[in-house]
């Protein structure tokens, strides 16, 4: 049970960057919230491939027994890659949103969400 | 092997590449000069609408295709999980695929001068091939993250692309809006991979379908995948990110947009039937989950066309109107999904004629697909041709337009009678398949769904009263017609809308039959990578 | 923003190069240790962030134009995808590691086991790893000299 | 309280029940099952030449995910400077 | 023949061809057409005839005969006022409410797909 907590971690992460979303006013605090889920997504992931006592999954310089057992002595390495491809979306979409908010502040002269909509005709 | 054979042995990965080459040589291309560059890019997807064509008279004369990226054979020697990526094409991805051809060419010709006079257009256009790609790879993949990953780029691009007004704040708005709240289902969308990932250490969608258990993890797998999907697809009551974002956005983009969504319906319908269809349509169980998913799917999609119609019916804004028209179309697709699933469960002990009805009724679904995105396109591009003109699009301030614009009154009174199911056109068609079909399943379902269509129309009526009827306004005086490019588009979705109104069966027969069976089949589609099950 | 103090500034002078072979390192080695284009790519634009920290981003856009940029970030996406083609061209798929066995360059395959084998290998990865760092390289150092340079401006929103 | 908050507080109790019945449920450090992953360990060096898994797989076997990843940077990188372009009026 | 001319498009229980509406469109016309010539002949235009009138007065400008758009309905949006004033408050603009609505369609599917 003690054991599970990166799962555990995952899940509050998730929750406090969505306590961000659904309850915080300043569209930074958005921003960082959606961030904050990414990340425990992205540590989801990187959790699942872990395999006890494993190492990096490269063979460069490894050490002889753990080349010797080999698949079982290190850890997965799609979700690593699953996490980096992740990662970089990420970036993207940060990069996106901080533009757009730049621009709403300029048209606006705000930040609190309530008051960023347009007119409902 | 000639070169035909071979360019049909490529043309799956080819579909989406010749885009992506072409976005990522646009920035180039028009430092030459701006035609240059418009042709291009007309080309590229000239090319790429070829490919479309040819694969998807391979894929319906001979069956599924698989493509394998990087080479050899889909599973690997000794192992019955797939470790490369790659695609799977069956009938269901060729309707699809066709659909979002179309509606690219007409798009890319219809902003060669709408968007003439305009800054940013290198981007623009590059962004918008970005988006075609995207929707080409989501609907072409055979693997769960490749479908992740084209979902966010889609993501991406319609934001840029909604946003593309920037000195307007309601654009703006509207794009983050849109970003927020699709980055937010996408996430939940990886978990679930993850999720799936972690128990069948596999990400491609036939074998996960194959092994697939329905236990706790998958059940919450399920519950994610549907809402962020339906989500993407503007199902009430999410799909309030749809009216800000159609409505501000320029009205080429937002004709690729409407793509956008029903990639995410089909997504949707890669989850229901594919993943889990060896669970939701196997009617062997003492207990159906699939009646539950079709009740809840059938419920959602009721409320979405009663709060599409209702909420159309009080807007003043002509685009909002059609946004808003757009959610109930897509409630209607829905309804027929769920009317499917809730006939095949009810046909179980011996009631055979409800396992008709449903077919009938996913059907006519498929087809509307088809339907709404022609329907619903050629109004926004009329919206566009009236903002076009009068640099408007308030119903308060517009009327008398059929005195100067009197081509445009025309697509507009086609786009009317067809988004409304008026006998002659194509929604007439679709929906009464739907109808039909709905109510051997419940009367009920389809008393509404007919109510809400003749509202529509109520719809559609206000519009064109106070728009193009009405006494001349003196600031309208002088208003012109719109210029060829726009007008040849609009003339090109008119005609295929009144084709498709004419011979609906040519359609019917050839491409949403197949695409229904395949949906229905799904050990055909998990048998082809994983082998005989 | 204007330029920061002689002090961070001649001591980012000091650092970048240090960054960059760094950076550089990690991109060339991505096939034998932990890292690749992606990496090594964020790397060196961060280098390149730390000279528009220190000298403000409109001394930077005095020496490289945004559209320069954006043309290196074009050739890089083109260079991975034309590798994938070439694949298709040469190794008769799409994304075909068509070099690891029978190509000039990179063509060894390094024997299973404990090896620290030698750059000469992987086939067309090390080209689509130096593709996809020129184009971090400049994607991210856009990104950010946009942005700073547009919350510098005053009016910039015309 | 208002009914919004009610209503989150609520929803946000039944999400955390089943995410963290997820997180129970799953177990750190042996992962279910890992057939894919150990074939890519074991075949990284003979079939693609690579000493470095991760690598391997981000470049070779799923080469057409990393070809959407530079995509999305790209599509990013395009929409960063469409927003802040010159806009004459 | 005749058969498989006729079913273009089966539905099920029924079938339908647009060809014969569009036979039953012409036929429409004609008889609008026949009935248009029993109309009386000694209508001029350009004359008293064609004024219009509103309850006897003479009409007001073009302008202001205009319908705009959102006087159109008055009636049934007054009538449905209840349910628009729900409506209305659903679509308030606010982020963190069209989040908050996301999530309340995953937990209520949770209760019902999880529970199962």
């Amino acid at each position: 049970m003690i054991y599970n907590i990166p799962f555990i971690a995952v899940v509050a992460m998730i929750f406090i960057g969505l306590f961000a979303v659904l309850f915080k006013r300043n569209l930074v605090k958005i921003v960082i919230g959606i961030s904050i889920i990414e990340s425990g997504v992205n540590l989801f992931l990187i959790t699942l491939g872990y395999r006890e006592g494993g190492v990096a999954p490269i063979f460069t310089s490894a050490p002889s027994e753990v080349v010797k057992n080999a698949p079982g002595s290190m850890v997965l390495p799609v979700p690593q890659a699953l996490t980096l491809t992740s990662i970089v979306i990420g970036v993207a979409v940060l990069a996106l949103m901080l533009s757009l908010i730049m621009h709403i502040y300029e048209h606006y002269g705000t930040l609190d969400v309530r008051k960023i909509r347009g007119p409902e005709e | 092997m000639n070169w035909f054979e071979l360019i049909t042995l490529h043309s799956p990965p080819l579909i989406v590449a010749v885009p992506l080459l072409a976005a990522f040589l646009t920035p180039l291309v028009s430092k030459i000069n701006d035609t240059v560059r418009n042709l291009f890019v007309l080309i590229m997807l000239s090319i790429t609408g070829l490919l479309v064509l040819i694969l998807g008279y391979d894929v319906l004369t001979n069956g599924i295709r698989v493509y394998v990226f990087g080479g050899g054979a889909p599973l690997p020697s000794g192992m019955n999980i797939p470790v490369r990526i790659m695609f799977e094409i069956d009938s269901m991805t060729i309707f699809m695929v066709i659909i979002t051809i179309i509606l690219a060419l007409i798009s890319i010709l219809y902003s060669w001068s709408f968007m003439k006079d305009k800054d940013g257009l290198d981007k623009y256009y590059t962004i918008i091939l970005l988006l075609v790609t995207s929707i080409f790879g989501m609907e072409l993949t055979g693997d769960l993250f490749n479908f992740f990953v084209f979902l966010e780029i889609s993501c991406i691009t319609s934001c840029a692309l909604i946003a593309f007004y920037v000195n307007k704040k309601e654009s703006l708005d509207a794009a983050f809006k849109y970003i927020v709240i699709s980055s937010i289902g996408a996430l939940f969308i990886l978990f679930a991979i993850g999720l799936l990932y972690a128990q069948y250490n596999a990400l491609n969608m036939a074998t996960i379908a194959n092994a697939i258990q329905f236990t706790f993890f998958d059940k919450i797998v399920l519950v994610l995948l549907i809402t962020g999907l339906a989500m993407k697809s503007g199902l009430a009551p999410m799909h309030m990110w749809l009216p800000d974002a159609y409505s501000r956005s320029p009205a080429s983009v937002t004709f690729i947009l409407v793509g956008a969504t029903l990639a995410g319906l089909y997504g949707s319908l890669r989850v229901i039937f594919t993943i889990y269809g060896n669970q939701l349509l196997n009617t062997g169980f003492t207990f159906y989950p699939g009646l539950i998913i079709g009740i809840i799917v059938t419920a959602l999609g009721v409320l979405s066309i009663f709060i599409g119609v209702f909420m159309a019916l009080k807007r003043s804004d002509f685009k909002k109107m059609i946004a808003y028209t757009a959610v109930a179309e897509i409630g209607y697709m829905f309804l027929a999904i769920g009317s499917y699933l809730i006939g095949l469960a009810l046909s179980v002990p011996d009631n055979p004629q409800m396992l008709i009805a449903g077919t009938y009724a996913l059907k006519g679904g498929l087809f509307h697909i088809l339907n709404d995105a022609l329907d619903i396109g050629l109004l926004f591009l009329v919206a566009g041709a009236v903002y076009y003109a009068t640099k408007q699009t308030s119903l308060n301030s517009l009327g008398g337009l059929a005195r100067n614009m009197k081509y445009t009154t025309i697509f507009f009174l086609i786009g009317l009678l067809a988004v409304s199911g008026m006998p002659p056109m194509n929604g007439f068609a679709s929906k009464l398949l739907i109808y039909q079909s709905t109510y051997q399943i419940s009367p009920i379902l389809s008393i509404i769904a007919i109510i809400c269509s003749i509202m529509l129309l109520a719809v559609f009526v206000k519009v064109f009263q106070s728009i193009f009827l009405g006494p001349e306004i003196p600031s309208l005086k002088n208003v012109k017609e719109v210029p060829k490019s726009m007008l040849a588009a609009m003339a090109l979705v008119a005609c295929i809308i009144i084709f498709i109104g004419l011979f609906p069966n040519i359609i019917i027969d050839n491409l949403v039959t197949p695409a229904a069976e395949a949906l229905q089949n799904t050990t055909t589609y998990i048998s082809t990578i994983v082998g005989g099950t | 923003m204007s330029q920061m103090s002689k002090i961070v500034r001649t001591q980012s002078n000091i650092i970048f190069p240090f960054i960059m072979i760094f950076g550089l390192y990690v991109i060339a080695h991505g096939h034998l240790t932990p890292g690749g284009g992606f990496q090594g790519g964020a790397v060196v634009a961060s280098g390149c962030i730390m000279l528009l920290v220190a000298y403000s981003s409109a001394w930077v856009l005095e020496k490289i134009k945004v559209s320069r940029l954006s043309v290196f970030e074009s050739l890089g996406a083109l260079g991975f995808i034309g590798v994938a083609f070439f694949g298709l061209i040469f190794g008769g798929w799409f994304f075909n590691n068509f070099l690891v066995r029978n190509g000039i360059l990179f063509n060894v395959v390094p024997e299973t086991g404990s090896t620290l084998s030698n750059f000469n290998t992987a086939g067309v990865l090390p080209l689509m790893n130096f593709a996809v760092g020129v184009k971090v390289i400049a994607g991210l150092f856009v990104i950010v000299l946009v942005m700073g340079y547009a919350s510098s401006l005053k009016e910039w929103k015309q | 309280m208002s009914l919004r908050t009610t209503v989150a507080v609520v929803m946000f109790s039944i999400l955390a029940v089943f995410f963290v019945c997820t997180a129970l449920m799953l177990s750190f450090g042996n992962p279910m099952k890992s057939e894919m992953d150990d074939y890519i360990i074991m075949h990284t060096q003979n079939e693609t030449g690579t000493n470095s898994g991760v690598t391997t797989i981000v470049f070779d076997y799923r080469g057409f995910d990393t070809l959407g990843e530079a995509t999305i940077l790209f599509s990013a990188v395009s929409g960063v400077i469409m927003i802040f372009r010159k806009v004459k009026k | 023949m005749l058969d498989t001319f006729l079913k273009s498009l089966e539905t099920g229980s029924g079938f339908w061809n647009p060809l014969v509406l569009g036979l039953a469109i012409i036929i429409a016309l004609l008889l609008i057409y026949i009935i248009r010539g029993f109309g009386k002949k000694d209508y001029k235009t350009g004359t008293e005839q064609t004024k219009a009138f509103l309850s006897g007065n003479p009409e007001y400008s073009k302008d202001e005969m205009h319908v705009k758009g959102k006087n159109l309905y008055w009636g049934f949006t007054q009538a449905l006022k209840s349910v628009y004033n729900v409506l209305e408050k659903m679509h308030n603009g606010n982020t963190s409410d069209y989040v908050l609505w996301f999530v309340i369609i995953i937990g209520v599917l949770f209760i019902i797909i999880g529970v199962i």
